[in-house]
C-alpha cells in the first residue's frame, strides 16, 4: 500500500439546490494498474468512527458519477492508476467544521487474483469553519 | 560468461509504479528513465499508464513513437490482463474472453510490441481462441510463468500439447523470476519486523522455505478456479500445516502475513529454462533488491541467466521491480536505482 | 408539381423487414429491391442487417460498396439508436452515451453514409458532445421529429436554441410523415376489426383524430422520461378521456389497441417543413399502404412534398413501410411492392 | 408480431452428462433491428401450461449460454434480427415423447421507447418417441 492514500487538498463540503447534503474527499486506488470500476466490489467509509451508509457513497470519476450499485455495470470507467478520484458521502448534512477522522476501505477484485485486494487507510482533516 | 550471447535487456513499467503514482514520474519521465539504467527495450502496462485505454488516442500514438525515437528503446512486452470478472454476475464467456485478448494483440501492435504478456490464469481455450489475430498481427502470445506456477509441471504440459495440436509459432512462455527465489527477500523480512513480526517465527517461515527448496516445490494445478487451485497448492506445500503450529506460538498478522508472502515464490533449478528455451519468447526479471555490490540475495542471477545463455536465448530479460512494496509503508523507494542496479548486474553477467 | 426540384428519393431497409425476417431477402437482396423501386438511395439500420455490428468486418464493409456499384444505389442515413437503457441498473451517462452516438458516427462514415439519424428520445447533450466528433467525419446528425414529437414546438426549439450556440452546421431535423397522418391508416382499422374490434367504437376513435387534426394536436414536452412524457401527451390530447367512455360501451383489446395506436399518429400543416427546411437534412416517408392507383389514403403525398419543393429542399426522402404490421397477422405483406408504389407516387408528383 | 415466432426444427430433448436434462427449442426475437441480450428483461416459457422455473432457463446464441441473470449484462450479444437463437429449459427432466403446447412470452426494452414490448406466442409441437 502506498502512504499517500488521499489528496490532502481533496476534503469540501458537498450541497445540493443551495442545502448542505454531505461530504466528499479525493482518493487514489490502491492496485497498480488502475481498474474499470465495476471491479471495484465495495467501497466503505466511517466518519469519527461512524461506518457511513452504503446508499449514501457515490464514485465521481472522469466527470460520472455512480452509486456503488450503478458503479457494478461502470466497466468503460476507468479509475486510472496514480489519479485522484472523488468519494462523495451524500448523508443529507454536513460534517461539523473542524477536525475529523476519515477510514476508507477499498475492495478490488482483478480478475486474475485468486482474492480481493482489501486496502484500508485512515486519515485525519480538517473541514473550514 | 563463457560465450558471447544474443541476451537482451529490457525494463517493465511495472517497476517504476511507485515514482508514478506520486506523480514524480510521467509517462513520459519513465521512459527516459529506463534508457537511463542502460536498457534498449521497455516493457508496458497500457492499462496503467496508455491515456484513455483502451481506446488510446493516434495523438498520444504518435508521441509514442516519437519518445521512443527520442530514448532509444524498442517496445518489447505489452503486459494483457483478461479481466474475465468484469462483471459481479457472470464470468465473461470464452468468445468475450477472445475479443478482450484480440483488443489487447491489436493494441499491443498498434504499439510496435512483439510480444504479449498473457497471465498465468489465462484459460487454454483463450489462447487457442486469439491465435490468429496473434499470427495476422505479427505478435507473439507469451504466457507468464509466475510462481507458484512452474515449467516442466502438468499446468505447462497443458500449454505445449497446444502447442502441438495447433503448430502455432506465436505462443509461448515467459517466465518470471519469482520462480527463482532460493529464499524470502531480505527486505520482506525486515518489513515484517518493523510490523510486529517475531524473529524466532519468520525463522520458522524461513526453514520451512529452505525446506521446500530442498525437497522441491508441489506444482500449482491448472484450474479455471484460481483459489481453489491456490488453496490447494498452499495445503499441498505445507503452509496450514506450518500455521497451525505458529499460531499457539504466538503468530500475529505480521508473523501469518510473511507466511503467506513465503508461498508468493518458489525455486526451480534454472535448467528448467534452458530445457524450454525453444518455447520462451520473454522473461520477468523479478527482484526486490539489488544491493551496491550488484548482488541480488534472493535469486542467483549468474546462474538463472547462464542457463539462458546455455539455451542460446535471444529474447528479452526484462527488469520488473517489486522491491517497493516492501520499503513504503516507512522507508524511501528509489525504483530507478533498483533497476538500474539490476540492469548493470545482468550487464556484468552476460557481457563478462 | 410547378418548378423542377432536387428533391432526391431512398428507401429505408426498415421497409423491408419482413422480408428479411423471414430470410426472403438477404442485404444484397434487399439492396436489389430498393434498385427496383427507382429510388437512388438507400438507408440502413445497421443494427438490424449489417452482420456483427457494432464491429463489421472489413470484408463486409468490401462487399458492401460492391453491393451499392453494383445496384447503383448512393448511401443515405445510417439510423441510430442510443441504446442508453443497455443495463437494468442505470441509465448510460453522457459519456457513455456520446461514445456510443460516436460509435454510430464513425460506422455511419465508414459506410458512406452522409447523415446519421438520432431518435427523438436524444438528450440534448448527448447531441452537443457528439458535434465535434460528426464534424471530422463528415456526418450530420439529424433527430427524428417522429410523431408526437412535432416542429415548431417547445421540444424542437430546445435543438434549435442548441444549434443557434453551437453554431453548428452538423445538426438538423429528418421528419417522419408519421408527422403527416390525416387519419388512421384504414389496414389498421381492418386489422382492429380482424382481431373483434367494434365498428362503432373504431368510429368514436376515427372521430376523435379528425378533432384533433381540426383542433390541433398538444406537443409532446422535451423529458428525459419517455414514459412519463408520452403519457402526459395522451392524457392532454384526450386518451384516457376517450377510454373512459369506451370501457363501458364494452371496448375490447382490440378496440383499445387501436386507440392507444390513434396517439402514434399526428396531423400538423406541411408548411411546418418549409419553414424549418435550412435545418432538414432527411426525411421518412413512413407509410401504411399506397393503393394500385398510388394513392395513400393517410397521408396526402402531394401536399406534403409540395412543402419540401416550396422550401427547395434537395436531400433525400426515404421510404419508410410500416404497413406489414397492420398485415402479418393473418393476411401476405408485399413490402418491396409496397415501396415501389410510394416511389412511383412520389416520382410522379416530383416530376410532373 | 410476425406469424412464425418458433423454428418448425428446433424442438430437441437435452442431455447433460447421458441423462435428461430437459428440452430446447429455437426462436425469432419480435423486435425489427436484433437486441443484446442485456435488453431483454425476461423470458418466461410454458410447456403443457405449465410455467416452467426462471432458474431452468438458458439463452443460446451466438455459442454462448446465458442464465437469465447473466444476460443482464451481455451486453456484446446480439440476438440478430430474423435468426433463431435457442432457449433451452433445463428442468432436470425430459418432457415425455409425443404432443406438446408451448408458450413463451419476450419482453424487450428498446432504450427508447416509452414502455418495453411484451409478445406472447404459442405452438404446438411434438417429441420423437
Ligand atoms: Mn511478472
Ligand atoms: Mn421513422
Amino acid at each position: 500500500m502506498f502512504q499517500q492514500v488521499f489528496d490532502p487538498d481533496g476534503f469540501s463540503l458537498v450541497e445540493r439546490d443551495g442545502k448542505p447534503a454531505g461530504f466528499q474527499f479525493g482518493m487514489k486506488l490502491q492496485y497498480y494498474r488502475g481498474a474499470p470500476l465495476s471491479i471495484i466490489l465495495d467501497l466503505e467509509v466511517w466518519l469519527d468512527g461512524v461506518k457511513m451508509p452504503r446508499e449514501a457513497l457515490r464514485a465521481v470519476n472522469r466527470g460520472d458519477v455512480f452509486t456503488l450499485v450503478e458503479m457494478e455495470t461502470a466497466v468503460d470507467n476507468r479509475w486510472e492508476f496514480g489519479r485522484w478520484g472523488t468519494v462523495q458521502v451524500l448523508s443529507g448534512a454536513a460534517p461539523a467544521p473542524g477536525p475529523h477522522r476519515l477510514g476508507c476501505t477499498q475492495t478490488i477484485r482483478p480478475s486474475y487474483m485468486p482474492w480481493p485486494i482489501v486496502v484500508h487507510a485512515e486519515t485525519d482533516f480538517t473541514l473550514p469553519g | 560468461m563463457a560465450a558471447p550471447n544474443q541476451v537482451k535487456r529490457s525494463v517493465s513499467l511495472y517497476s517504476l509504479q511507485e515514482e508514478y503514482y506520486y506523480g514524480r514520474l510521467d509517462l513520459e519521465g519513465c521512459l527516459r528513465a529506463v534508457a537511463s539504467t542502460g536498457a534498449t527495450g521497455v516493457e508496458v502496462l497500457a492499462e496503467a499508464m496508455f491515456p484513455d485505454f483502451p481506446g488510446p488516442s493516434p495523438a498520444f500514438e504518435a508521441q509514442w513513437f516519437g519518445w521512443l525515437a527520442k530514448y532509444g528503446l524498442t517496445p518489447t512486452c505489452y503486459d494483457a490482463f483478461l479481466e474475465s470478472k468484469l462483471y459481479r454476475n457472470r464470468v465473461l464467456t470464452l468468445r468475450e474472453q477472445v475479443a478482450m485478448t484480440e483488443r489487447d494483440i491489436r493494441l499491443a501492435a498498434r504499439f510496435g510490441f512483439k510480444t504479449l504478456r498473457t497471465l498465468c490464469s489465462t484459460p487454454l481455450e483463450v489462447i487457442e481462441g486469439s491465435l490468429a489475430c496473434a499470427e495476422k498481427e505479427g505478435i507473439t502470445i507469451c504466457l507468464e510463468v509466475h510462481a507458484p506456477f512452474a515449467l516442466d509441471s502438468e499446468w505447462s504440459d497443458l500449454y505445449l500439447e497446444m502447442i502441438r495440436k495447433t503448430g502455432t509459432k506465436h505462443f509461448g512462455f515467459m517466465p518470471d523470476f519469482g520462480m527463482f527465489y532460493r529464499n524470502m527477500p531480505p527486505i520482506a523480512r525486515a518489513q515484517a519486523l518493523r510490523k510486529g513480526a517475531h524473529p524466532d517465527l519468520l525463522r520458522r517461515v524461513d526453514e520451512a522455505f529452505a525446506e521446500r527448496v530442498e525437497k522441491g516445490f508441489v506444482h500449482i494445478r491448472y484450474s479455471l478456479d484460481l483459489a481453489a487451485a491456490n488453496s490447494a497448492y498452499r495445503r499441498e506445500n505445507g503452509m496450514f500445516d506450518l500455521k497451525e503450529k505458529l499460531v499457539p506460538l504466538g503468530a500475529n498478522d505480521a508473523d501469518l502475513g510473511y507466511l503467506f508472502m513465503s508461498y508468493n515464490f518458489t525455486w526451480n533449478d534454472p535448467s528448467v529454462v534452458t530445457r524450454n528455451i525453444a518455447h520462451i519468447h520473454h522473461t520477468h526479471a523479478k527482484f526486490h533488491e539489488v544491493d551496491e555490490q550488484y548482488v541480488d540475495a534472493t535469486t542467483p542471477l549468474p546462474q538463472v541467466l547462464a542457463a539462458y545463455v546455455a539455451g542460446s536465448y535471444d529474447g528479452y530479460i526484462s527488469s520488473e521491480y517489486e522491491g517497493n512494496s516492501s520499503l513504503n509503508d516507512a522507508l524511501p523507494v528509489d525504483s530507478v536505482e533498483q533497476v538500474r542496479r539490476q540492469q548493470e548486474a545482468m550487464r556484468r553477467i552476460l557481457e563478462a
